[in-house]
């Protein structure tokens, strides 16, 4: 790892939704949506976050751009605490968001000109004139046309959209961009168009990304580094190739493995094949998260919840399978 | 080809929607066939038609639709599009069934899932409900429900993505039918899950013969599931082929573009993604000639003018492009696509 | 669970029903003109005011008038008229009995007529009767009631002798006759109803229809008539359920036209009476019922909605 | 979206266009009332009253011998003038409490929401004429109490529409970029939920026109030397037996307004609904 | 005039206009519209003149009227004037109560110390100091002044007889459980909805009631009274609105039984502000209304031309009192006055026939130069916002009308009179007044009335007659005996159905 001070760094945090309600509407339980997360980031990295439906990937994206304050633990960006930060604004400065749903993500009724224009008019940016060139210059550096500006959401392509979603995201120059499942809405060729826009843009302007998808394929493309989180928690931390390398955490391993191949000789490969479903994160499962599902689960796994370990130079697990402390 | 008949033989299906700005065509000219206890794929990007083709066979789009008359869809040597609705009736559900997208909108909210799979039973078998509902747990064992007698009373939302698929498998298998269309069945599941779900597809069919047309656009899915590829482009069928040989050897320009725009997962990745540049078409604004053609790296003049036919390549495809028209060997550049593709092996 | 459910529910009617008498105690007190000038009339002294005003309560502050008069209410206690005398109670009851054969009337009318329409309307699209029905809809809420009932009573009474132009009879008294008495004002009362109904209904089926499930239905082999009654329809009354709970409010309302017409000493006759003559128990009283019977009513729907949608957790 | 798209959109509703055309002809009639009527309406005539119509009244006198079209043209006038005073309120008021309502949530919301369900409970026609009698009996008292009733109606929309557009992720864009509540609210949460508040909007205005009708009926409405259609359907109504004409023109008038108000409300939600939109 | 408008209370006089051929036949029922139901079966607590037609059938009084208002023994079988503050009350022998209690002077010194006790609503019998029972049979009535109208004010509500043993059964809930002397007992009470008479078993008239059951169905609004009427749902219509007239005349069903009576429109003036504290202001707005005008186009030519308190056949009108529409004069008087641009605001009620009778007199007084606005005020608050708050200038009022001319004259231009708010008078008047109450005999006080009238109206105009109000009963032909009475108020009890 890099001695550089980290960009941005997740301490501990946690997220728990207070759900359900009792007699009279007080809150009973909650859903333990992200449950003690540790990440560093560093300058020009891109981190990947992979994980199942549900499993708080979004959360942690939220909480990094503050949309969500996490209900323990720090996020420090810069070295300085998020929470410090006076107002959205200093922090929106440098740090973003791209999001999924590129339909959604645009205000239908404003012409994409004026979304683009929109943080640049919050910070008060330049004068009117000088925004609109900066627009321009913005919706070329996404593939697109100036001519575009004046048209509404409505009018582009699902690949188009995400494209100005990208633009607007990069007019404040931020430092960091939480992209949260950016291209999984997309078709296979479209997806590889704003894969590359990216990764150009992050040549180009050397920004990190904290990469959130599904689809580990994705994430590997672009990533230095990928977390596998599981119910909440850092399954395993490692470097992009480490981890295809050699995947440490079962969870890990049955992930890759459950990946289907484009190539119909690798059909009859053997592969891990979890059973059941992803427990609720309302109600996690006791010692580790994982045990109900893994395949190599020991007694102890029922009650002790392992903690993130260095597995190798570049990677760190939450497996007791690899923590020798406990026996 | 098989020389048996096929069990469905889609012909010349043209399916148009007239809308306020003019006809558009999802499906125009589409021809294939499905044998016996045969998974075949059917990939495309989004809004190439491929769920208008699937609904088509079973006459289930909505809106108002036309069939162009010299289309025909025999199954088991009946023309589906010429049945009356009460004839097609009693072949959905029973001998061809269908299982989509969204599990959880396409199940009923309001009635729980046991209901809904002896209901597809009762509405074609003379059996008491009760029996029904025994068929109903069988089947829940069958693709692989744990608890499910507690299961049959419970609502769609009271279970998981992976086992809504389940269920409504369930549903599908309800009657043993011969085909089983299932229109992107993984597409909304976690991989995990996903990998789950077409394993026991794949046990099904191996177990009952039954027949799939397997509609997906994970070119992934369909190395690790199908025996037969359809790939489709704006309405068209624009390649055929035996799984391993189109992934072997991709002969039409989309076909290749697809696979090499996946970033592979393994070996080490490369720096850019050699995407296929441009959009879809907008499907009231196809391009004269091919519909390929404002996306192609390869397109000649002619591509510009005339549509070129689906047509019998040597190795046994059928493609639909003028650089494999009838004579015209290409391998070279087969061999550097397939290497993108799979540079590890 | 349930149990616990309805009780939730029932709790939370408790700040509703408080803000609401608020609201309709403090608006009355609003309302200009002395009842006890109206009262006195031509008696009216300076010294005999003050003397009814203070045997009235009415010198008292409003939020004491409010304090007492609710405490009185919970216990049962709405007062008397300040113009009969009548114990408020006592006259509510003697015009509640009426008003709900009424309203019960209207509201089956009105969701008889309502899901008649809609569901012609979604079976055979595009018929006549799908226009018909579409037009009734916009039609129905068109029509101010007592244009309705007047053109009603032209027909039936007027013109044919079918169907008495006034009066009411209680179901207890005879269904024949309760029948033929209902019948127009009950209708008057329904039409606004089963426009909304059918409007309502009819959206929210052919949004239903196109649902993923409903395809389901068809994939598995079911007709029209399966999809849409066994699947489209439970799903679609679903927020037609919540419509109909504010229904009764609106209907409740409108008795106040519908019974003037049809002379029905009913709530509706009883209040505009007590508006006019100031005489403010009665209209606390008549409002206060009136409220909880909407409040009622719509703690029912909630129960029917959660009964008829399992998604609900309780 | 552009007034032109939604124009555009509009004119495919048939239906909804034709009433469209007519509520802009029953405007202009409105606004030029004062020039085309063929008599001063408030010209009476003692001598001539409850005329059926004639070649010099085309639709008859009134209870007055005032010109029954001169007096129909006049309240369409009043027709539109009333009923798009009657909205403004929710519109002015109910909207903005709904869309804070919804988008902090908490006691805010809680208290709100509580307080429109318990208006709601109330029995509207019972609440118009509460308040009109409170505030007095004229055209604009009623149509002000018919604002209010109107209100938590368009509370609850705002609130519930406020509710989905606030959790959009173009809202949190903004967000992250450091908006506030206000503009929030002005760029993204009202011109986003304005269109099923304007296709409610539409159909309370026909409601309105509606709601005083029925309230001119029981008195608390217009009142003359006013003119409304609903007064004049109150008059037509008690003088029935000597000229059952005089209801059929205003009865008609209110009629095909309402019709049209609802078609357009109609339309407007296909028109507004960016769903039913295709990339172009 | 419209149904609910409140009327101040009121007594009775008519043209025994209606022939009815054939003898009374007994028994049968009869179904009767009334426009509004009885405010309190207790006399002494009702308020409003539409209570009478509802109360007679239950309650006799003391003494009855002419359809002419002249007083005719009811349960007093005669009276005497020992001096002019005292009346001896002779008491009818044998009658019961309906409860059985028997009627005796007790009774009535109950029932008059009653009607003038602090729960009452009644002032006409305010005069009255004392009551002595002097026999069984005999009361006496000590007056604290000379009060000419006592005898006609005992056959209103003051004069209706309550069984006393009733009252002290019930308390407070009395006028649940009437119990009167009168040819009816009532059955059963819907409030608003209906009220069921049968006919008293005990009536100290042998041979009445004809009916054996009344039932009175109230039903406000005038439309759905004809419907009802055509409908044959019910058999008799007290009071037909003007505008209704017409279509029941063309029902071969139905017979119409027109009367004049001592009910007028009015204009009540504040006499103590702006304009109408000028004379001249007065007198311009006295002569210029077209009353016939008004009757024509407002009431469609029903009721007759009033420019004094009361209508023609009444024995305390004038003929010679007579003021004609003149609007030049009208012109002429604002002139004379140097007053230009007059103008006032005149409170009506939300009524359509009220409204539509403001805007009528609106538009005539414009034609004289005086600018009206109209304020619209529910009944209740107009009278407030005239007689108390003073906001406004004038009201459309009907006069329900008196039984006799003396509560007339005090209740409308006595100095202290409740439609006098300005306190209008002349110390003419005010002797003028004092006197009749004085007088017993009936020719010296018509011409009294004579003068009164001449001061406050023609003089002064005080307050502005403008027409007399015709009550028209509508009825089933077969439905005979019914007896109009100047007072406006059907009299239910002379009734009878012919049966085929
Ligand atoms: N605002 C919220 N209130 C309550 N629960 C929430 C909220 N947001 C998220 N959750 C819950 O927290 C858990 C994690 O959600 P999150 O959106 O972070 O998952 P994810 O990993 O992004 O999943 P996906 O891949 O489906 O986007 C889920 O169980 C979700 O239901
Ligand atoms: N009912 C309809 N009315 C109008 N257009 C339709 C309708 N159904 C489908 N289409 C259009 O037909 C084309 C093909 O749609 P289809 O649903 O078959 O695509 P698909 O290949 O299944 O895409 P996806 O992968 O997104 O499911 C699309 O352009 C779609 O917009
Ligand atoms: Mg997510
Ligand atoms: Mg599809
Ligand atoms: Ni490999």
């Amino acid at each position: 790892m890099t001695e550089k001070q980290p960009l941005l760094s997740l301490q501990g945090i946690k997220k728990h939704f207070p759900v359900g309600s009792g007699l009279f509407g007080q809150k009973s339980n909650s859903v333990k949506a992200v449950d003690g997360v540790s990440l560093d980031i560093y300058p020009g990295q891109t981190v990947g976050l992979v994980g199942e439906s549900g499993c708080g990937k979004s959360t942690i994206g939220r909480m990094v751009v503050g949309l969500t304050e996490p209900t323990a633990g720090e996020i420090y960006f810069e070295g300085r605490k998020l929470s410090e930060y006076k107002s959205k604004k200093a922090m929106g400065k440098n740090l973003q968001m791209i999001f999924q749903d590129s339909y959604s993500s645009l205000n239908p009724r404003m012409t994409v000109a004026d979304i683009i224009a929109e943080p640049l008019v919050l910070h008060k940016v330049g004068t009117h004139k000088e925004r609109g060139k900066r627009v321009d210059e913005l919706l070329e550096r996404v593939g697109l046309a100036a001519y575009h500006g004046s048209r509404y959401p409505i009018e582009f392509s699902g690949g188009q959209r995400q494209r100005i979603g990208i633009a607007r995201s990069l007019a404040l120059q931020p430092k960091l961009i939480v992209c949260d499942e950016p291209v999984s809405a997309l078709d296979v060729s479209i997806q590889a168009q704003i894969l590359n826009l990216l990764k150009e843009i992050q040549k180009d302007l050397g920004l990190s990304y904290l990469f959130i998808a599904h689809g580990i394929q994705v994430v590997k493309h672009i990533s230095d580094q990928i977390a596998v989180m599981y119910l909440g928690k850092i399954a395993e931390f490692a470097g992009k190739e480490e981890l295809f390398a050699n995947p440490h955490h079962p969870y890990t391993k049955a992930l890759l493995a459950a990946v289907p191949l484009p190539d119909p000789k690798l059909r009859d490969r053997e592969r891990i094949l979890l059973k059941g479903d992803l427990p609720s994160p309302a109600n996690p499962p006791a010692g580790c998260r994982f045990h109900t599902r893994c395949p190599v689960a020991m007694e102890k796994c029922k009650v002790t919840d392992p903690a993130l370990i260095p597995t190798s130079q570049d990677s760190r697990t939450a497996c007791l399978l690899y923590d020798m402390s406990i026996v | 080809m098989k020389t048996e008949t096929p069990l469905l033989e889609v012909n010349h299906l043209k399916t148009y929607i007239p809308t306020s700005k003019g006809e558009i065509k999802p499906v125009d000219d589409v021809s294939f066939t499905i044998a016996k206890g045969e998974i075949v794929a059917l990939v495309g990007e989004s809004g190439s038609g491929k769920s208008v083709s699937s609904l088509s066979i079973m006459r289930l789009n909505a809106g108002a639709i036309k069939y162009r008359p010299d289309s025909s869809i025999l199954f088991a040597g009946r023309d589906l599009l010429k049945l009356k609705e009460k004839e097609l009736r009693k072949i959905r559900g029973n001998d061809i069934a269908m299982i989509f997208q969204d599990p959880m909108s396409a199940l009923n909210p309001v009635h729980p899932i046991g209901r809904q799979i002896a209901e597809a039973i009762l509405l074609h078998k003379k059996v008491s409900p009760k029996e029904a509902q025994k068929t109903a747990l069988e089947l829940l064992n069958k693709v692989g429900i744990p608890d499910a007698q507690r299961r049959l009373k419970d609502y769609p939302h009271q279970l998981s993505g992976g086992m809504r698929q389940r269920a409504m498998i369930a549903i599908a298998l309800a009657c043993n039918p011969k085909l089983l269309i299932a229109d992107e069945p993984t597409t909304a599941l976690d991989v995990t899950i996903q990998s789950q779900i077409l394993n026991l597809l794949r046990d099904l069919q191996k177990e009952f013969g039954i027949s799939i047309l397997l509609i997906t656009h994970d070119l992934g899915v369909v190395a690790e599931t199908a025996d037969r590829v359809l790939v489709m482009y704006c309405g068209k069928i624009v390649e055929e082929g035996n799984v391993e040989d189109i992934f072997a050897h991709p002969r039409h320009p989309y076909t290749k573009g697809l696979m090499v725009s996946i970033p592979s997962l393994s070996g080490p990745s490369k720096e850019t993604l050699d995407a296929i540049p441009g959009v879809v078409p907008n499907p009231l604004e196809l391009p004269t000639g091919c519909n390929f053609v404002t996306r192609c790296g390869s397109a000649m003049a002619k591509c510009h003018e005339v549509a070129p036919e689906l047509e019998q390549h040597p190795s046994g495809n059928r493609v639909s492009c003028w650089l494999h028209t009838s004579g015209k060997g290409d391998d070279e550049d087969d061999r550097e696509a397939t290497a993108l593709v799979t540079p590890g092996h | 669970m349930f149990l616990k459910f309805m009780l939730r529910r029932f709790l939370y009617v408790i700040p509703m029903l408080f803000i609401t008498t608020l609201v309709v105690f403090s608006l009355i007190l609003l309302i200009p003109g002395d009842p006890v000038l109206a009262i006195l009339g031509e008696n009216a002294t300076y010294e005999k005011v003050a003397e009814l005003r203070q045997q009235l309560g009415l010198d008292q502050p409003v939020i004491m008038q409010y304090i007492h008069w609710l405490n009185n209410a919970v216990h049962g206690d709405l007062g008397r008229s300040l113009f009969t005398g009548q114990l408020v109670g006592h006259a509510i009851q003697q015009h509640l009995a009426i008003t709900i054969q009424l309203v019960a009337v209207g509201m089956t009318f009105a969701i008889a007529g309502g899901m008649f329409f809609a569901i012609t309307s979604i079976y055979f699209p595009k018929s006549w009767m799908d226009y018909a029905a579409r037009f009734l809809g916009t039609l129905g809420t068109a029509v101010p009631n007592f244009l309705c009932a007047m053109i009603l009573i032209i027909i039936f009474s007027l013109n044919l002798n079918w169907l008495p132009a006034t009066g009411f009879i209680s179901i207890t008294d005879g269904a024949g006759s309760f029948l033929k008495h209902i019948l127009l004002p009950g209708f008057s009362l329904s039409l606004a109803g089963i426009a909304v109904i059918t409007r309502q209904l009819r959206s929210s089926l052919m949004e239903t229809m196109d649902a993923e499930y409903i395809r389901t239905a068809y994939a598995k082999g079911a007709g029209r008539y399966r999809a849409i009654f066994k699947h489209g329809l439970q799903n679609a009354m679903l927020p037609v359920v919540t419509t109909i709970g504010l229904l009764m409010g609106t209907m409740l309302g409108a008795t106040v036209v519908v019974e003037n017409i049809f002379a029905i000493p009913g709530m509706g006759q009883l209040v505009i009476n007590a508006i006019g003559q100031r005489d403010f128990t009665v209209v606390q009283g008549v409002v206060l019922v009136m409220i909880v019977m909407v409040v009622v009513i719509n703690f029912l729907t909630d129960i029917v909605y959660a009964l008829l949608d399992p998604r609900i957790e309780y | 979206m552009s007034f032109k798209t939604i124009f555009k959109r509009l004119r495919a509703e048939r239906l909804a266009f034709a009433s469209f055309i007519f509520l802009v002809m029953l405007v202009s009639v409105a606004l030029l009332a004062p020039h085309i009527q063929p008599y001063d309406p408030f010209k009476q005539d003692l001598t001539k009253v409850m005329q059926l119509p004639s070649a010099e009244h085309w639709l008859g006198t009134d209870g007055l011998g005032c010109d029954v079209l001169s007096k129909m043209l006049m309240g369409s006038q009043t027709a539109i003038k009333s009923a798009l005073f009657a909205i403004m309120i929710p519109l002015l008021v109910g909207v903005p409490l709904g869309v804070l309502s919804g988008y902090f949530g908490g006691v805010i919301d809680d208290v709100f929401m509580r307080i429109v369900d318990a208006i709601i409970a109330i029995p509207a026609l019972i609440l118009a004429l509460g308040i009109t009698s409170a505030l007095g009996v004229n055209l604009w008292n009623a149509m002000m109490a018919i604002g209010i009733v109107f209100t938590p109606k368009f509370a609850r929309l705002a609130r519930g529409q406020t509710l989905q557009v606030r959790l959009e992720p173009y809202v949190e864009a903004a967000k992250i970029s450091g908006a506030g509540f206000v503009w929030i609210m002005f760029r993204h949460i009202l011109p986003n939920i304005s269109p099923p508040i304007v296709v409610q909007a539409s159909f309370n205005l026909s409601m309105a026109i509606l709601t005083e009708t029925t309230l001119s009926f029981l008195g608390m409405g217009a009142q003359p030397p006013d003119v409304s259609w609903g007064n004049l359907i109150q008059q037509g109504y008690s003088l029935i037996y000597i000229n059952p004409w005089m209801i059929v023109y205003p009865g008609i008038a209110i009629m095909l307004t309402i019709l049209a108000g609802n078609f357009l409300g109609d339309g407007l939600r296909v028109a507004l609904d960016p769903k039913q939109q295709k990339i172009v | 005039q419209s149904g609910s408008t409140k009327t101040p209370d009121t007594p009775p006089t008519a043209n025994p206009a209606s022939e009815s051929p054939g003898t009374p036949q007994h028994g049968g029922s009869l179904t009767v519209a009334y426009v509004a139901d009885v405010t309190n079966f207790d006399p002494i607590k009702g308020t409003t003149g539409n209570d009478h037609a509802l109360l007679w059938p239950l309650y006799d009084t003391l003494v009855k009227f002419t359809p002419d208002m002249k007083p005719v023994p009811g349960l007093a079988e005669s009276w005497e004037f020992p001096d002019n503050t005292t009346i001896l009350l002779h008491l009818r022998e044998g009658v019961k109560f309906s409860d059985g209690s028997p009627f005796n002077a007790e009774a009535v010194k109950f029932n008059i110390d009653r009607v003038n006790s602090t729960d009452s609503q009644i002032s006409d019998l305010k005069n009255i100091q004392s009551v002595e029972v002097v026999d069984d049979k005999t009361v006496k009535l000590q007056l604290s002044q000379p009060d000419s109208s006592i005898i006609l004010a005992l056959s209103d509500r003051g004069g209706m007889m309550i069984s006393p043993t009733a009252v002290k059964t019930h308390g407070a809930d009395y006028s649940l459980h009437p119990v009167g002397a009168g040819p009816f007992i009532v059955t059963s009470h819907i409030p608003n909805g209906e009220i069921g008479y049968e006919a008293n078993q005990n009536y100290w008239q042998k041979g009445l009631p004809y009916l054996d059951k009344l039932t009175v169905k109230v039903i406000p609004d005038a439309n759905s009274q004809i419907n009802a009427l055509k409908t044959g749902q019910v058999d008799f219509l007290a009071n037909v609105q003007p505008q209704m007239v017409a279509t029941l005349k063309a029902d071969a069903n139905i017979v119409l039984s027109p009367t004049n009576t001592l009910a007028l429109n009015m204009i009540y003036l504040r006499t103590d502000a702006p304009p109408f504290n000028d004379k001249a202001a007065r007198l311009a707005v006295l002569y210029g209304i077209n009353r016939q005008q008004l009757i024509d186009a407002i009431n469609f030519g029903q009721g007759t031309v009033a420019v004094q308190p009361f209508p023609k056949d009444y024995w305390a009108h004038d003929d010679s009192i007579n003021i004609p529409y003149d609007p030049e004069k009208s012109k002429q008087l604002l002139k004379d006055a140097g007053l230009s641009n007059v103008s006032f605001t005149l409170t009506t009620y939300p009524i359509e026939w009220w409204t539509r009778l403001a805007n009528g007199i609106k538009g005539q007084l414009e034609e004289v130069g005086i600018t009206v606005t109209i304020k619209t005020l529910e009944p209740n608050a107009a009278v407030q916002s005239f007689l108390g708050d003073k906001e406004t200038n004038a009201l459309t009022g009907n006069w329900s009308g008196r039984p006799d001319p003396q509560m007339t004259i005090a209740s409308l231009y006595g100095k202290d009179s409740y439609y006098n708010p300005g306190k209008a008078t002349t110390p003419e008047l005010e002797s003028l007044i004092k006197e009749a109450a004085a007088t017993t005999d009936q020719n010296q006080r018509s011409g009294l009335y004579k003068k009164i009238v001449n001061t406050s109206v023609v003089e002064n105009a005080f307050s502005i007659p403008t027409f007399s109000q015709p009550m028209t009963a509508a009825m089933n032909k077969k439905i005979q005996g019914f007896e109009p009475n100047l007072l406006g108020k059907a009299i239910f009890s002379s009734l009878w159905v012919e049966q085929k």
